[in-house]
């Protein structure tokens, strides 16, 4: 739709399937250069199938274009290497791994020797990891494990980056610091991000679009602020 | 006391080969969460390929490190063509795929090589030297030396290389490795080859004295190389060695003291297996996944 | 399935449909044993089997009288003439040709050159008809169940007339009892085991190989002559093997100076034996009784040596096979053992004519077997092929027990690669056929075994007494 | 699901009569094979309860058949038992035995209990060569009284009783149907114990023993007793195995062998079904004994293949590969697929309704 480069990511008609069961039933959407944009959904709604189809994780149908180039149907890894970053659902960490050894296997696909720089980069804006660097990951907190995850993804740096559900099993305080930070980096790298999540209002302060999924289908969609307006979504996830 | 310093050394000699057995069972297990039955006869194929080497005019020297290409050539083989099929599948019917592999390499081995005895040249001359007047031959120490050697290349490996993060990454967690681009059917298939390498040595080293190779030769280790694994617990590459050589030893000193026909405990008299087994049994009652091995934590 | 229909609760309609398909299953199983009469392949009349052949009294003291025959034949089973069919006699064989004692096989290939040798030039004449020898050949990777298994298979389907050259002691102590309740002759089976001069079962007959205990007498004689003061130290399987030499050879120094200073056992399953031997070579005994086999063998000579034990050494008679005393290099330098047969490796024998003749046709019958022919395990399979080939021809009738009787009361002589001169017989009170043998001694510098007895040592009858009671009746 | 219950019922029905005809129709060799499979089958059924139902993998109970065989033969070569007795004392003795092994198992899971069990395994063999002193100094027991062929006159011989001459007229055929009969009192036993209470309880410590212990089920008390179990079935196979080859023997690679065997039956039969272990047991009973036959048999085989005999286990091992490749979850759970793929194309319409799934 907007007519500068091409969105970042471009989904059309995209059907996910576990085995028999359907559960993503034609989404189309998109994302565009340097933008926030949120999938609100209740638990069930599908928004967690609908990262997996987009990284390979899920068979799907459709069309999932990146950066213009279809990568529908790739394997999660090759995926991954194009550009895709994804922070799966319960942040899958390499638990018997250190901390910093978790950052590496995020850079793994980088031949740049500018691997360390990051890492010291992303100490700096999560210190909490620093201090844990020789850890073994397993061993941190949710909030810690939360932070390591997204900087283990941004050490790909990526072109877009997938968030799954980031608030899961964050005290209110941290997600407030995470969802800043979120909002922070995306001011200051440009980079893409699509997030999944439930907990709408600290989302919809940082994204710039969203989308709300039920039942595997994409009932509404607008900037944030006319999502915050928009008396469906305020009743299902703000509570209003 | 000439005699215990011996039979330790011949104890230590032993355990050396169980170790790297053990080792490359470990490896596997570590990184693809499988019990591999066939390592052993996978390591009686190299065995017989480095008889082949040797017979047809190739140097030891040059053949053993041929033949652990070989191993680690063949093990990435057998992980893309036959186990990767039933990866996915419940524990038990992986266990019964390399039970298939099992029986199906020893018999195919002796195809092809025939199941007469070879004779495979020392790998480790038979020198001795005698210290406090306590005859010590080569091999024990050679063979020990070996081992440091493969657990420090094994360390450095996994612990150094992109290789060895990106192995242990998988066996971690397999989904978000390929998040982060590592493609898990390649490391699952590296995991293999280098235990089939690992397993390559193991067999070098049994005949690397002269010893006799014939079809029985990994068979007979098989249950000395588990029971070192288990000791040393399953997921730790450093249990594996001292398990082994704990193993080794505990052989040579249940042959010479308990089980010696004229002085030994009258019961155990021929039986050389209970004290390996003992250890096992003692081991996993005070720690259920062995020495090394980490606690499962069960998430309720 | 229900829970078990005792329940007392009442029947519900699931229970009551269930008693009823019950009684259909009974009726069904009714008519399937009385519609079993349509013809299968099961045979329906069975041979009447007497009790079990009980050994006549033994004779008069100056042998058996005339007449009286050594196997009595009279309460056996079915047709002894079975396993003849026109002009071929079959025979059955049970080894081991897959698993880790497929080396063996190499036994039944000998055999099997000997035999087409003999089918080419007409077959064996047994009473005036030609018969061609066929083999019936099944593997049972030696272990004992299969054994039991393939005999029963090769008596009741097969139809074999005989069994030839079974191997193993336990494989064959197994079938005894059947081949004997069937008066199936089972003719040299493949140990040296004391236990085939058991007379209650006249249907085994050993073998050529020098019977474990007489191996162990040579020793302590030969020790007697040479050491008359020596320490010994003995190496032995921990089982009957193991035990049938170390129980003879503490027999026989009994009230001479020869001493057993050390003993320790070992398991065949796993031959490495560095440990044991390490420990017995701390006692630094002057000769070493190696009752091992296979592996076992040619691994301990290999620790005796890197020990600097230097004893003297006496290994068992089945270690001397080419490939096990290459295996051993020059560990195996001097070391004493028995020889039944001529060493197929010595060039010395190539023209001698039981050793030509083998030269000549093992490449030209069995032409795989060509880079094998100085191996002793063919020698031997040819030689016992020859030696059942002679029996035959002996034998007064075609039919199983006169082929049993004769092999119970024959003398071979140069048949196959047998010593010259030398005579195999067995008689009604020796039932042991491979007493006579050459002490020998491996020459590292020849390549083979020289022999150092002055002559061939027989020992014809003595087995049993040598071995006495518990081990032969065992 | 009435319908599948009268189907399942029918076929072990005529199971049932194939297997009360085979020894009319088959030759002796061929019975044996068959039996052979009832053997395989009776342990399996035990190990199931143990591996399949309670998820505790054994490499080792080739063992508990080893002691069960061991004491059966003994009890009539010395003592001069008749078979029948011996079952009882074997069950008591497995029983205790079993549960004695059973004790690791509480402190050790999975990979570790089967290697324990491996060891139980590998030592038992020199156990008997230490301890039992059988024929000819060996450690093979040969009770007179079941020489496969003998019959008449010996005193305690294991022959046809004179009621049942009508239906059988060869000693071969009567231990076959003493070996089917103990054979079906165990399927009978194992299938009730697993449909009840005691089933539900192996499930749930399998599945996940905390939460079987919250529910107030003794992980402890169910482990022993699975293992207990499945010795005893063991056991009473080693018995069986004695009635029909007339020996008892243990060497090192046929102990293992036939703990490898029974872990085979269970999973290639489909691991916690009933009938699995059934039909798993004959599986590798059949594959055992005529796969290499039937491999030699097919046309075109060229003669470098058929003339190695050495390539019998290469054979058997690579159809067990096979066999894992096309049903992974064994021979009872994929017909189940297969009977289901074939249920859902038959019902009309059969469109799968909207599901919202995460």
């Amino acid at each position: 739709m907007s007519l500068g480069a091409p969105s970042v990511l471009e989904v059309n008609d995209l059907r996910g399937s576990y085995g028999p069961v359907r559960v993503l039933h034609g989404l189309s959407f998109e994302v565009h250069a340097s933008e926030i944009v949120v999938i609100l959904g209740a638990n069930g709604s599908g928004k967690t199938s609908t990262l997996r189809a987009i990284s390979g994780m899920i068979s799907a149908s459709g069309s999932v274009k990146l950066g213009g180039e279809e990568i529908l149907g790739k394997r999660p890894e090759v995926i991954a290497r194009r550009g895709v970053a994804h922070v799966p659902q319960g942040r899958g960490t390499f638990a018997e791994l250190t901390v910093e050894e978790n950052l590496r296997a995020g850079a793994y696909t980088r031949k740049d020797p500018q691997i360390d720089t990051d890492i010291e980069r992303w100490y700096g804006v999560f210190p909490r990891l620093k201090e844990r660097r020789g850890q073994a990951a397993g061993s941190m907190s949710g909030g810690e494990q939360q932070m390591l995850a997204v900087s283990r993804a941004l050490m790909m740096s990526p072109r877009l980056l997938l968030l799954d559900e980031p608030s899961l099993g964050l005290a209110p305080l941290v997600t407030q610091e995470l969802f800043q930070r979120l909002g922070e980096l995306n001011r200051q790298t440009s980079i893409a991000m699509l997030v999944v999540e439930q907990n709408a209002n600290l989302t919809l302060k940082i994204a710039h679009r969203g989308y709300v999924l039920e039942a595997g289908e994409i009932v509404a969609s607008g900037s944030s602020a006319e999502l915050a307006e928009n008396d469906e979504v305020r009743r299902a996830y703000l509570g209003m | 006391m000439t005699l215990f310093v011996q039979q330790l050394l011949i104890g230590i000699g032993n355990g050396v080969i169980y170790a790297s057995v053990a080792l490359a069972l470990v490896l596997i297990y570590r990184t693809t969460g499988i019990l591999n039955f066939a390592q052993g006869e996978m390591a009686l194929v190299t065995t017989y390929v480095l008889w082949q080497l040797t017979d047809s005019g190739v140097p030891i020297g040059a053949a053993v490190p041929l033949a652990v290409v070989v191993g680690f050539v063949m093990g990435a083989l057998i992980e893309r063509v036959i186990v990767r099929r039933v990866e996915e599948s419940s524990a038990l019917t992986v266990v019964i795929v390399t039970i298939g592999m099992f029986l199906a390499a020893n018999s195919i081995a002796q195809f092809f090589f025939g199941s007469d005895s070879k004779i495979v040249p020392r790998s480790i001359p038979d020198k001795a030297t005698t210290i406090a007047d306590v005859k010590i031959t080569l091999q024990p120490i050679a063979l020990a030396g070996l081992l440091v050697l493969e657990c420090l290349v094994l360390w450095l490996l996994l612990q150094r290389t992109k290789l060895g993060l990106a192995l242990r990454a998988v066996s971690s967690n397999p989904d978000s490795s390929r998040l982060v681009g590592i493609s898990t059917g390649t490391m699952l298939m590296a995991g293999w080859a280098i235990a089939a390498a690992l397993g390559a040595l193991g067999g070098a080293a049994a005949v690397s004295g002269g010893e006799a190779l014939d079809a029985s030769l990994m068979q007979r280790l098989l249950v000395f190389a588990f029971a070192a694994a288990a000791i040393g617990g399953f997921d730790s590459p450093l249990g594996a060695v001292v398990g082994g050589i704990i193993v080794g030893v505990a052989n040579a000193m249940t042959t010479t003291y308990l089980a010696d026909a004229n002085n030994g405990v009258d019961w155990l008299k021929g039986i050389t297996l209970v004290v390996p087994f003992g250890l096992i049994a003692l081991v996993l009652l005070f720690r259920p996944t062995g020495l090394f091995g980490r606690r499962v934590v069960e998430r309720v | 399935m229900k829970g078990l229909p005792m329940t007392t609760r009442r029947p519900t309609p699931g229970q009551r449909v269930s008693a009823r398909r019950g009684r259909i299953v009974g009726l069904l199983a009714v008519v399937a044993l009385f519609a079993a009469a349509c013809e299968g392949p099961r045979d329906r009349e069975i041979d009447a089997l007497g009790p079990r052949p009980t050994v006549p009294g033994q004779t008069t003291p100056d042998g058996s009288t005339p007449g009286t025959p050594i196997v009595d034949t009279s309460q056996c089973p079915g047709d002894p003439t079975t396993g003849i069919s026109g002009d071929t006699i079959k025979f059955g064989v049970s080894l081991p040709q897959s698993g880790l004692y497929a080396a063996f096989d190499e036994i039944r290939k000998g055999a099997d050159a000997h035999f087409a040798y003999v089918n080419e030039q007409g077959g064996v004449e047994i009473a005036g008809k030609k018969y061609k020898i066929e083999l019936e050949v099944l593997d049972d990777a030696y272990e004992v169940p299969r054994t039991t298994a393939n005999v029963n298979r090769l008596i009741n389907n097969e139809k074999v007339f005989g069994l030839f050259n079974v191997v193993g002691t336990k494989n064959n102590l197994a079938i005894r009892q059947t081949v004997n309740d069937l008066c199936v002759p089972n003719l040299f089976a493949g140990t040296g085991s004391p236990a085939w001069g058991n007379h209650e079962f006249p249907f085994t007959l050993g073998t050529l190989l020098t019977p474990y205990p007489l191996e162990a007498k040579a020793f302590a004689d030969y020790l007697k002559e040479n050491d008359p003061d020596a320490t010994v130290a003995i190496l032995k399987a921990n089982d009957d093997f193991g035990k049938a030499y170390a129980d003879t050879f503490k027999a026989q120094i009994e009230g001479s100076d020869i001493t057993v200073v050390a003993e320790s056992d070992y398991n065949p399953d796993n031959p490495d034996t560095k440990s044991q031997i390490t420990s017995l070579a701390a006692q630094e005994a002057d000769a070493l009784l190696l009752a091992a086999t296979l592996l076992g063998c040619p691994n301990s000579l290999s620790a005796v040596r890197s020990t600097g034990w230097e004893p003297l050494i006496y290994m068992s008679g089945t270690c001397t096979s080419k490939t096990i005393i290459a295996i051993s290099g020059d560990a195996a330098a001097d070391v004493i053992s028995v020889a039944p047969v001529l060493d197929p490796a010595d060039p010395a024998n190539f023209d001698l004519p039981g050793m030509a003749l083998y030269r000549e046709k093992v490449p030209e019958f069995a032409p795989d077997l060509v880079e094998e022919l100085d191996n002793s395990i063919v020698a031997y399979g040819w030689t016992s092929a020859a030696m059942l080939v002679d029996v035959l021809s002996r034998s007064p009738a075609a039919d199983r027990f006169s082929v049993i009787e004769t092999a119970r009361s024959i003398t071979f002589e140069d048949i196959g690669v047998m010593i010259p001169g030398t005579t195999m017989s067995t008689s009604a009170e020796d039932w042991f056929l491979g007493e006579t043998f050459n002490l020998v001694q491996y020459s590292l510098a020849d390549g083979f075994f020289k022999v150092i007895s002055d002559g061939p040592i027989d020992e014809s009858g003595k087995t049993a007494e040598v071995a006495g009671d518990s081990l032969v009746n065992a | 699901m009435r319908r599948d219950h009268f189907v399942a019922g029918a076929i072990g029905a005529v199971a049932l009569v194939v297997l009360l005809w085979v020894p009319q129709y088959f030759d002796a060799d061929q019975t044996r094979v068959v039996a052979q499979g009832i053997i395989l089958a009776t342990a399996a059924l035990g190990l199931n309860v143990l591996t399949g139902y309670n998820g505790q993998i054994s490499i080792g109970h080739g063992a508990f058949f080893g002691v069960g065989a061991y004491t059966t033969a003994i009890l009539m070569n010395d003592h001069g038992w008749r078979w029948l007795p011996t079952i009882p004392v074997v069950i008591v003795l497995l029983a205790v035995v079993g549960a004695l092994a059973g004790f690791p198992a509480l402190r050790v899971k999975g990979l570790y209990l089967a290697l324990v069990t491996l060891g139980l395994a590998a030592l038992f063999p020199d156990l008997t060569k230490r301890f039992v002193h059988g024929v000819g100094g060996t450690n093979v027991v040969q009770p007179p009284t079941v020489s496969p062929l003998l019959r008449g006159e010996v005193p305690g011989i294991v022959s046809t009783p004179k009621w049942a001459e009508r239906f059988v007229d060869m000693d071969d055929q009567w231990r076959y149907y003493m070996i089917l009969a103990t054979a079906i009192v165990v399927f009978v036993i194992v299938t009730n114990l697993v449909a009840g209470r005691f089933g539900r309880a192996l499930v749930a410590v399998r599945d996940h023993e905390t939460a079987a212990a919250v529910l107030g089920v003794n992980p402890r008390r169910i482990k022993i007793a699975a293992f207990s179990l499945s010795a005893v079935f063991a056991g009473i196979a080693g018995s069986c195995a004695v009635l029909q080859s007339g020996t008892a023997n243990a060497e090192a690679t046929e102990v293992f062998q036939q703990s490898i065997y029974f872990l085979i039956a269970v999973v290639v039969g489909g691991t916690a079904t009933r009938v699995g272990p059934v039909i798993g047991g004959f599986v590798v009973a059949f594959l055992q004994e005529w796969l290499t036959d039937w491999v030699n048999a097919i046309p075109g085989i060229p003669d470098w293949v058929s003339e190695r005999p050495v390539l019998t286990p290469a054979f058997f091992g690579i159809a067990l590969i096979l066999l894992m490749y096309g049903l992974p979850d064994g021979l009872v759970g994929g017909g189940r697929r297969i009977a289901a793929r074939l249920r859902r194309r038959s019902t009309p319409g059969g469109t799968t309704p909207r599901t919202a799934a995460t």
